[in-house]
């Protein structure tokens, strides 16, 4: 194992599964230039045909990508920003998302749509949506989530070999942050199979993307108190696994649920009511979500701070609950 | 139409009865092909009205010729992608009729096992990848089938049909873009029948022919002005699909033609009175035009008689198969979201 | 007060706005044509510019509503179905919801986008979706959800003059519905309040749209077994009326929620997951969704009527929370 | 660029020199706007680098001969749509520098509350409509508020600028459509700088002039083949403001130009080396070219140097500004989303 980055485990993830199957190509906006250094060394390696840079037509070529996958292929789109998807929202949600179930089954659609959730630097609304959300009402997607570098590379690669369609949301404040991962084939992370970062006895902490490394920092702090927090990474939001998310409320009777998305209909409302369905009895205090609240983030830094998850907004929280 | 168009498209016809481009067993073939739509679909509809049928349905009535001259210039491997007016498209690439009925009839043995109904009688296994009810969202799919043979190195031809009215949408912006840039293998084929739904091309499409927005792709056109001539359209569609081949890259093709029915049966009622250009429309049907063509070439009622005797039988099959198939289970609903079976994750509560 | 169905409620509101003031004006596809009957007698009184035909251009005349109302007209556009939103997606997402937090205030985009949810007919999933939880955690759009034609009636014209985008989710199955409408002006319900309609005191049933009717058929069937359910009808769901949620929920203690939309990340889900938060003490039973499962709605009309929210499925949920 | 191309243009904008157009006035005054330009984003850039400036950020720096030559051709209270190189535009059309400043500096007192942005300095006080950053999200706006002062009676022109990547974006077939189906006012200005960040237009656009794409609408067009040249943009550019004033519809304006610095500043590292290519443009700077033009005219110097001095005393205005005024507080992020006041329905938790 070597210590990288997160970005170098997404371009790993990629160099290995397009030297791995001739099927797979990648494309989007500005992949040559290698923007976010996702495809450092592709295109020396692979050529501009399947490291391949699009115009701006977003829809366009996401439709190709379903095309493309209609016949064979295994195509790899780099969205670069999640807001970008609504532009292509047409052919993700009528078409990738669709057709597998309104042609019974004639047809699979092998591809991966990647989103980088590009919030917290001042980006402004237009560019930082974390909008996973929208699509895990959408059935026929499925929804990766990685929140650290191992997870990503191996999430990445069983996705890429996934017959269905599936959308990496890529959390843009974990680029940086290094961690050991495996080199080669075989470093695969099965979709649906939740990752228990932490144990713990006296509550849950339910994180995904960037509020994992928040939910463990709350729990190293609140760990100086005497309590003992669970974290609990769903890592797949689709499909979720619910059974792990069940059993360890079950366990500690209080949760939190931590998601950067906006809270109405968030990732943390879904498992919240999955919990309030599937985990009543074991409740002991109210379930609390640490989401982003629903305002658009601002450009300026001291208010798009304020309002995302933080370390310091999971710490309170688990602290009603344990009080 | 105006009257002079009239005299000059009769005239163009005559013209072509020489056999240059198909053979005669080409156009027996058409022939069955737009038979096969054409009953095929008057029996749909009058089924639908018995309330056999569920759902709306949008027929191609009128349409015969532009559908089988287009699918004809295909080879039996290249793909074909079709919008919600889905019934004609695959029989024009010659599928069986018996899926395709058993489809509308909502039945387990439909091609899409019930699933789809009649915006989406796509035959994956002739090369329909698929038949997609949102105007306009077949077009960047047809790019990408080609950019995916292409680089599978199957050399496949993409053929995709689409309205006057797609041709306002975006993505047909960005597909024909797409198409042009990397040089790829498709066909764009807009059946322009003047309307979509109630809106006349003339007031929605900013352009007198659809065909002169190839330009803004530096792609080559074809325009058919009548495309309710079998041979006209097969000739244009003939030459895209040959340069496509040749690895010369995509061409648009515009083919003048009428929808003779309502838009789709079920919208409730009657939603515009196309009054005297119907009246002017109905009296040039392509399947009669190929009919009266064949017997002039050939002076002899024989072969097409037999011809409408075996559609009609086929037809007649179509249906009992139709009717006598089971309608899925409910459990059905929850397999082909995924490759594993939702239910398994989910449940029905 | 005259009886009027839901589709007549809509027309009405269009019809008494657009003669109300001269900077509202309609357009959207085949409104001339009247394909589903709410523009009947507009045309020849408004005239084809302000009840106005579109090209199949969806993103276009969507940006051109939003364009339209920054200058200060009032647009009101139909967009038919509610799957062709995702054809204009860019254009609500990154300009409707976001412009008037980008400029800081500077403009305001006082428009309408109406959407039929058209499904439970056999029209096949590209045609049936019931998408306003995508909507939900977009900050920006308001969103009305009506159940009746009064309310239907009372919420379009609020939301014709309301100085915000709101969309309005109109529900097919509820279409050929009849009920007392008010005729004129003064017929106005502000976005954010619920109804109760049906008060009750052994069970909540919070439901919309075309859940509401179904939701009080369940409760006179239960009536008979001598059960009292209250019914809260949202009506809007951005803003959502928390507080007469929770104060029901509070009053009886069980709740069901009733949601055409697929199950995760539904309204049902956010619903949820606020009174598990809010009103955790008062529960006495776990909060159960009667939502569509995470599948697509098929063509075949016995899938389809089993998947969607059914008097039998309400029924079952409560009789689960009473036992 | 080849040697005759600019040999061509040097000898097309000398042949301008005749005033015909404009009054020395509006040369002053043009070269006024464009100084400010650039002279705002220079020293943006520097203090971006010294961390005074938050987010990333987009210059027309070179492109300052095609914004304000467009803008000049508009009167003061005709509307404007922009992109997510922001800064030109609002400049161009005499916005008041404080407030973009300050909103660099993600102040209160910034044109959007420090809400927007580098990407978003729109000020509406003067009909700018928006800067949006996703790319071609400003065409379809362009086009309604065309519609919207139509219908109002107002009769103003909207001028939408967009890059030549954005004329890949399916807004664009879309907004062009509609404003030519609807005759409107629109005068779309394609700021075809060459590039869509590391995308050269010679690989995306599949037409040789972006122009071009106009008779796919029916629509008129102006291709400007030296957009440094100050004159030559307004000329076009007011033929196409005088003909959509008139109620002759639309027109699609193409303007070559060249971004001197990178796609942005804090994008980590430059992208792509434009080599020689940019060293040829940086030698046809717009802001010299006119400063040049204007002393050939009247051979004195004394009123350009007080622009200039004018000039550096209002960025140093505008710095001083933003630098004092205060950031917003947390609470204004709850501001804006709605009429209402946000956090009284739902508070930060
Ligand atoms: C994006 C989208 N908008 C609207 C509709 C509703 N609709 C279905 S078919 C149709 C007309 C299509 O016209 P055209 O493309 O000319 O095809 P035609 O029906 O004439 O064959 C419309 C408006 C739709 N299905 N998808
Ligand atoms: C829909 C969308 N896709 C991608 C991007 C990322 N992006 C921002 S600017 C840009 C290039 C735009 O090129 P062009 O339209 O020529 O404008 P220029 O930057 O050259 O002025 C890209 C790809 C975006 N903002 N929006
Ligand atoms: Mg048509
Ligand atoms: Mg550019």
């Amino acid at each position: 194992m070597a210590r990288i980055s997160f970005i170098e485990s997404i371009r790993q993830a990629q160099y290995e599964e397009l030297a791995r199957d001739p099927k797979v190509f990648l494309m989007g906006e500005d992949l040559v230039a290698n923007v976010f250094g996702t495809t450092t060394g592709l295109i020396e390696e692979f050529g501009t045909d399947r490291v391949r840079d699009t115009p701006l037509s977003e829809n366009g070529f996401v439709g190709a990508a379903a095309g493309a996958s209609m016949v064979g292929a295994r195509p790899i789109v780099d969205l670069t920003i999640t807001s970008f998807v609504y532009v292509a929202m047409d052919q993700v949600c009528s078409i990738i998302a669709k057709s597998k179930y309104i042609y019974g089954g004639q047809v699979k659609l092998p591809l991966v749509l990647r989103m980088c959730m590009f919030y917290g630097n001042s980006n402004a609304a237009q560019h930082s949506d974390r909008n996973y959300p929208m699509f895990m009402g959408m059935p026929g997607l499925k929804i990766i989530i990685p929140s650290n570098p191992y997870d990503m590379k191996g999430l990445l690669k069983t996705a890429i070999r996934d017959d269905d369609p599936v959308m990496s949301f890529e959390d843009g404040t974990l680029w940086s942050q290094k961690g050991e991962v495996p080199e080669g084939e075989d470093h695969l992370i099965p979709l649906g199979l939740a990752d228990i970062k932490r144990e713990g006895t006296d509550a849950t902490v339910v994180a995904v993307a960037g509020g994992v490394p928040l939910a463990l920092k709350a729990a190293e702090e609140l760990s100086k108190d005497g309590f003992s927090i669970e974290v609990v990474d769903p890592r797949t939001l689709v499909p979720l696994d619910r059974d792990t998310i069940i059993r360890s409320v079950s366990k500690t009777g209080r949760v939190v649920v931590v998601d950067p998305a906006h809270q109405s209909c968030s990732a943390a409302s879904e498992i919240s009511a999955i919990i309030a369905e599937e985990a009543f009895e074991s409740l002991k205090a109210p379930i609390l979500r640490v989401t982003t609240p629903d305002t658009h983030l601002p450009f300026f830094p001291n208010g798009e701070k304020a309002l995302l998850p933080s370390k310091h907004r999971i710490v309170s929280a688990l602290k009603r609950l344990l009080n | 139409m105006s009257l002079f168009m009239h005299i000059a498209q009769i005239y163009f016809r005559n013209r072509m009865v020489d056999m240059e481009n198909l053979t005669l067993e080409q156009y027996y073939e058409g022939y069955l092909r737009m038979l096969r739509i054409r009953k095929f679909e008057t029996r749909a509809e009058e089924n639908h009205s018995k309330g056999e049928i569920p759902g709306a349905l949008h027929t191609s009535l009128g349409q015969e010729a532009e559908v089988v001259g287009a699918c004809m210039a295909l080879k039996d491997d290249d793909y074909m992608v079709g919008n919600h007016r889905s019934h004609g498209h695959p029989i024009g690439k010659n599928a069986d009729m018996k899926p395709l009925m058993a489809e509308l009839y909502a039945r387990k043995t439909g091609i899409c096992g019930g699933k789809g109904g009649s915006m989406h009688l796509s035959d994956f296994s002739i090369g329909s990848l698929g038949e997609t009810s949102i105007v306009g969202s077949g077009l960047p799919v047809a790019v990408g089938a080609a950019l995916g043979s292409n680089m599978l190195g199957e050399g496949r031809v993409t053929l995709c049909f689409f309205g006057d009215g797609a041709s306002n949408e975006g993505a047909f912006h960005e597909a024909l873009n797409l198409a042009a840039i990397w040089n790829l293998p498709v066909v764009f084929l807009c059946e322009n029948n003047g309307w979509a739904v109630s809106m006349p091309a003339s007031k929605a499409v900013s352009v007198e022919n659809i065909a002169d927005r190839a330009a803004a792709y530096s792609m080559r056109s074809e325009l058919v002005t009548d495309g309710q001539d079998f041979e006209s359209v097969y000739i244009a569609t003939k030459r895209a699909v040959d340069t496509a081949r040749a690895g010369e890259g995509p061409t648009l093709v515009e083919v003048k033609t009428y929808r003779f029915a309502e838009h789709a049966v079920n919208m409730g009622r009657m939603l515009v009175d196309r009054g005297e250009e119907l009246e002017e429309w109905l009296k040039r049907d392509p399947v009669e035009i190929l009919r009266i063509k064949i017997n002039e070439m050939v002076g002899d009622e024989t072969r097409l008689k037999e011809i409408e005797e075996q559609v009609e039988r086929e037809i007649e099959d179509a249906l009992e198969f139709a009717k006598q198939s089971d309608f899925p289970d409910v459990a059905d609903a929850f397999d082909d979201v995924y490759s594993e079976r939702v239910s398994d994750f989910y449940g029905l509560s």
